[in-house]
């Protein structure tokens, strides 16, 4: 099949053609026409049947929109705040307070850099014990004004290095989990990009959890996965399938609840109707959880976390007793 | 998970001795000893003080007093939710594991009593699949948990685990938000919940439900960390410091409340457990 | 407190022209400044952008919208309670300070609004004593506070302060317990506390109320500590960072929300404050 | 007037007196009785005028039982809880379980050291963040079980540091005085030693304050007092009494709520005596307070705190306006 690479290229050869045509008065119309009806179907081709492999390039990929981009497409008059109160302040995950729609929001959002400088900055991506903490802070801001929590959630992981399990990383992530169960305001997390393991669930413990149609969201990397269970690092596309990590899988296993669509090629071939799409999603969302009585959403949110699992329950029998 | 499988056990050593055999070889200090006397101490060398690895039913027995063990609810089984297979099948994987321990899955949890004091009390066992939290695990922490709120008693979780069950993915990580969630129970019904970690204690497993203890213990040659030693050596080009993800390193750092040597940890548990008795 | 007296006055000039010149020269580029303008610009230089001293009066000018600020409540003066007298009596040293100032002590409070949304605003005064908290001020944050919540609006107070009142004892320290204390009013009545700290908050303001915003934000060239550098120094024997207690030191170290430039001030509290008009 | 060295050296001197009595069989019982009605006259006089800076030297005194002596002979059972969940265990300020006469309690105890190897485990008993955090922890602890908090105080102060800065030492302090103002369990704290400034006060916003006969409770130490308003250090001792920091000063304000007597001499000269008067008045206070319902507990305190100060209302005259 065609990789992405190519359709780009071809993309690029017909808006020379379009030049061309327009310049020189040369009729290429016809031809122009057939070339962008075949770029099409080779699209449609290529996107509509993605390899979950694929889903997780598109998921990782580098122009793909992140945190800050759609905090300035999908909300406006962000105010950030920054800092823990403790230690320093993360920059991987950035908080604060925002209007959707009109409504003021409080929201959270890993956030990955584009340059070396960025990285280096973001940890790419990967939030650290500062940035739970930081989150804590907002999460209990928010329960104070009422006003509901909005996590966009994109990172590999946890940043793992000796600091972060020096300022006690799990604990930080646990705390963080214990605060969103009992949050007495309305939860939506949206898996934008990447969904990494305990260091996205930190701040995803939702009362709605979205994911954009190329997102993945995992308990370990397909790479780790490949590692650990195939010893072999190479099998992660295997890994990625058996994972079921991408958005319709997770849907499918009742995991999620909702799948933005994406336009075909992924968010970033259109980053504005994304944003149209998270946009709306996140509007219908939070107005749909505004509207529950907050005992009744409390009590929805218990019962969707005390009831996810599945196992099947063993006939009684001799061997079992005291030991 | 088999994060752990490649590295030393810190002070723990499997005993593989035959089960009819009276005695056993201590690999520490080379003794023989009476095997009643290592359980009945614990699972540590009567003769150099070396711990030997404790299952949960061990450790069940060597916490409650004696008699008072009642396992409790139904018996759970993974359903396999992703079908997985990795260089073999996950059901495969359980069947031979259940086979091997006599367990349903990584975890016994039972009623009993510490020194008088009614506990429910939930054992982790590394055997299984690395005491890994998939599922079952999640599901009878939470029914363990709500055992102890309708019981009025306090609820101890002693972990060993590498953090989640990959095998069951994403339902394997919900776990987390599951036991947290259920864990909040507890604490609204002003109940104690102590934690106790021992080797391995991490990934998702220290990442919720263990680091939630109102009070946390640590027994002697714990490892207590989030990432696994070696995703951080491959993420950062930094030296770990040589006492890492101890408990002593945990203690440094705020992290635990107190480390108690696996001979003192019943009574440390009827001591902590007292002050509660009969709070709120 | 005059823990600050010898300290470099960052950026930070009063302005001693006679108060009858229009204009001024600026200490900093050397030019000469309409006195006017610079009012109207904050009391930032704007030839050089260099801050200028700004009294609480000021202050109350630049940020509420003009025609609004309404100061409220009693006039209140100290009690002396300890009779303190050092080099000379406390007594005397107040009644100076307010002929010079005009204030009654190191704060002023009042209602106003900021780009149409109503606040209760209270600014400290460095001039008055190092702008520390003695009884007075502390008297005079608790009725602002009581009155943001019984007009429900939202509470800003820019902290100016060197610390503790010192020539009232244990009066002073007590302050910080009854601010904290009233605060909790505001946050029960789900009511906005935006603390604004600029050159210095530290000492009893920083470790009480200053520190409890909902929202921190410092003004550029804040110092913002607890403890002072020269005691620092004197109990340990570290070399002190470069930027040590500075605003760049604070956001870096998870203190503080944001930094702002004076000039902008006015403008970031609104945006601000408009999250909370209307909420809960 | 007689110190306290030369009270000492008398009263080994009469016990060596004693001895050589026993020994030889001369009687020297009258002789010794004598010497002891003068050491108790002279010892009285000392003690029962003390000044101010006598006091002071009384609070510091390095013979002075410590929060953990007190620990060990006032309650039973104490079960130490260690660490902040977020950065460390500062071992300045002790925090665990205890029972006061059976009744479960919360205990915070600052503590400093006696060797020098000591001292540099407590940091000379100076509170770091890692301590205030770790005493919020045990504050919620001790309000999710209901369990009576009681602090013992003595701390020259807050630990001035680079690293006190950097972990936001002030945000601690303030965190752990609104954790207190509105803590749903009675609160009783005792200065046992010397209470100094902030550093004391972040544990001591309590129910029934009170202060043995020989501590002192200050909003600045007087060399502090005496360096920054006397520009002299040697004036420390007018800056003592000008700040009325002695047990009877405040209790004459009306700052703290009782006063623990101490032996003539100071706590030191005998513990026991001192830990049964410090017993006896903690049983007193928690129980009294435990008597209370809760929201009257907690109007009590807020009224308490409230008005603290000291002020008069100015008539209203021309010169107000606004500016
Ligand atoms: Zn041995
Ligand atoms: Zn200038």
């Amino acid at each position: 099949m065609t990789d992405e690479r190519t359709l780009d290229l071809l993309e690029a050869k017909i808006e020379e053609l379009r030049q061309l045509n327009a310049i020189d008065g040369m009729d290429l119309s016809k031809e122009i026409a057939r070339l962008e009806e075949k770029l099409a179907v080779l699209r449609q081709d290529l996107y509509s049947n993605l390899t979950d492999w694929e889903r997780v390039r598109i998921a990782r990929h580098p122009k793909r929109p992140y945190a800050l981009d759609y905090i300035a497409s999908v909300f406006s008059d962000f105010y950030e705040l920054r800092g823990d109160r403790i230690v320093g302040d993360d920059r991987a995950l950035v908080a604060g307070l925002a209007r959707l729609d009109g409504r003021p929001v409080a929201l959270l959002g890993q956030q990955k850099g584009r340059t070396t400088e960025e990285n280096k900055e973001r940890f790419f991506g990967m939030t650290r014990p500062q940035g739970y903490r930081k989150a804590k802070r907002l999460m209990d801001l928010a329960e104070r004004f009422g006003f509901p929590l909005v996590s966009l959630i994109d990172t590999s992981g946890a940043y793992p290095g000796v600091e972060s399990e020096e300022l006690n990383i799990g604990g930080a992530i646990a705390e963080n989990l214990e605060t969103m169960a009992g949050l007495r305001v309305p939860t939506v997390a949206v898996i934008i990009g990447e969904g990494g393991s305990g260091g996205a669930l930190a701040i995803g413990l939702a009362d709605r959890v979205l994911m954009l149609e190329d997102a993945i969201y995992s308990v370990i990397t397909p790479e780790g996965a490949a590692a650990i269970l195939w010893k072999d690092k190479e099998r992660a596309r295997e890994a990625a399938t058996a994972l079921q990590m991408t958005a319709p899988h997770l849907l499918n296993l009742g995991l999620i609840d909702g799948v933005i669509p994406e336009p075909l090629g992924g968010a970033h071939k259109n980053p504005a109707v994304t944003s149209a799409a998270l946009k709306e999603a996140l509007v219908r969302h939070v107005n749909e959880l505004s509207a529950i009585r907050l005992d009744q959403l409390l009590a929805a949110r218990y019962q969707r976390y005390r009831n996810v699992g599945r196992y099947t329950t063993r006939a009684a029998d001799a061997s079992r007793g005291a030991p | 998970m088999s994060l752990f499988k490649e590295r030393q056990y810190l002070r723990v050593h499997v005993d593989r001795e035959p089960d009819d055999s009276l005695w056993m070889k201590c690999k520490s200090c080379g003794e023989l000893v009476f095997k009643r006397r290592v359980r009945e101490n614990s699972n540590v060398c009567p003769s150099c003080g070396e711990y030997f690895f404790q299952t949960s039913q061990e450790r069940m027995e060597s916490i409650l007093d004696p008699g008072t063990y009642e396992p409790f609810g139904e018996r759970l089984v993974t359903d396999d939710p992703l079908s997985f297979v990795d260089s073999r099948a996950y059901r495969e994987r359980v069947a031979e594991t259940q086979a091997k321990t006599g367990l349903d899955d990584a975890i016994l949890i039972g009623r009993g009593a510490i020194e008088g004091i009614p506990v429910v009390l939930g054992v982790m066992d590394f055997r299984f699949i690395g005491g890994s939290m998939g599922s079952v695990v999640g599901e009878q922490i939470s029914r363990a948990i709500e055992a102890a709120v309708a019981d009025r008693r306090g609820f101890i979780l002693i972990s060993s685990s590498g953090g989640a069950r990959i095998q069951e993915g994403m339902f394997s990580l919900l776990q987390m938000a599951k036991t947290v969630t259920v864990r909040r129970r507890l604490a609204e019904a002003g109940l104690p919940f102590v934690s106790v970690m021992t080797y391995p204690t991490s990934g998702g497993v220290e990442a919720s439900i263990a680091s939630l203890g109102d009070i946390i213990i640590a027994e002697k040659g714990a490892m207590i960390g989030f990432a696994g030693r070696r995703v951080i050596e491959q993420t950062i080009a930094e030296e770990l410091p040589a006492h890492f993800q101890t408990e002593s390193f945990a203690l440094e750092h705020g992290q635990i409340d107190r480390v108690v040597r696996r001979e003192d940890l019943r009574t440390e548990l009827a001591l902590a457990l007292g002050f509660f008795v009969g709070a709120r």
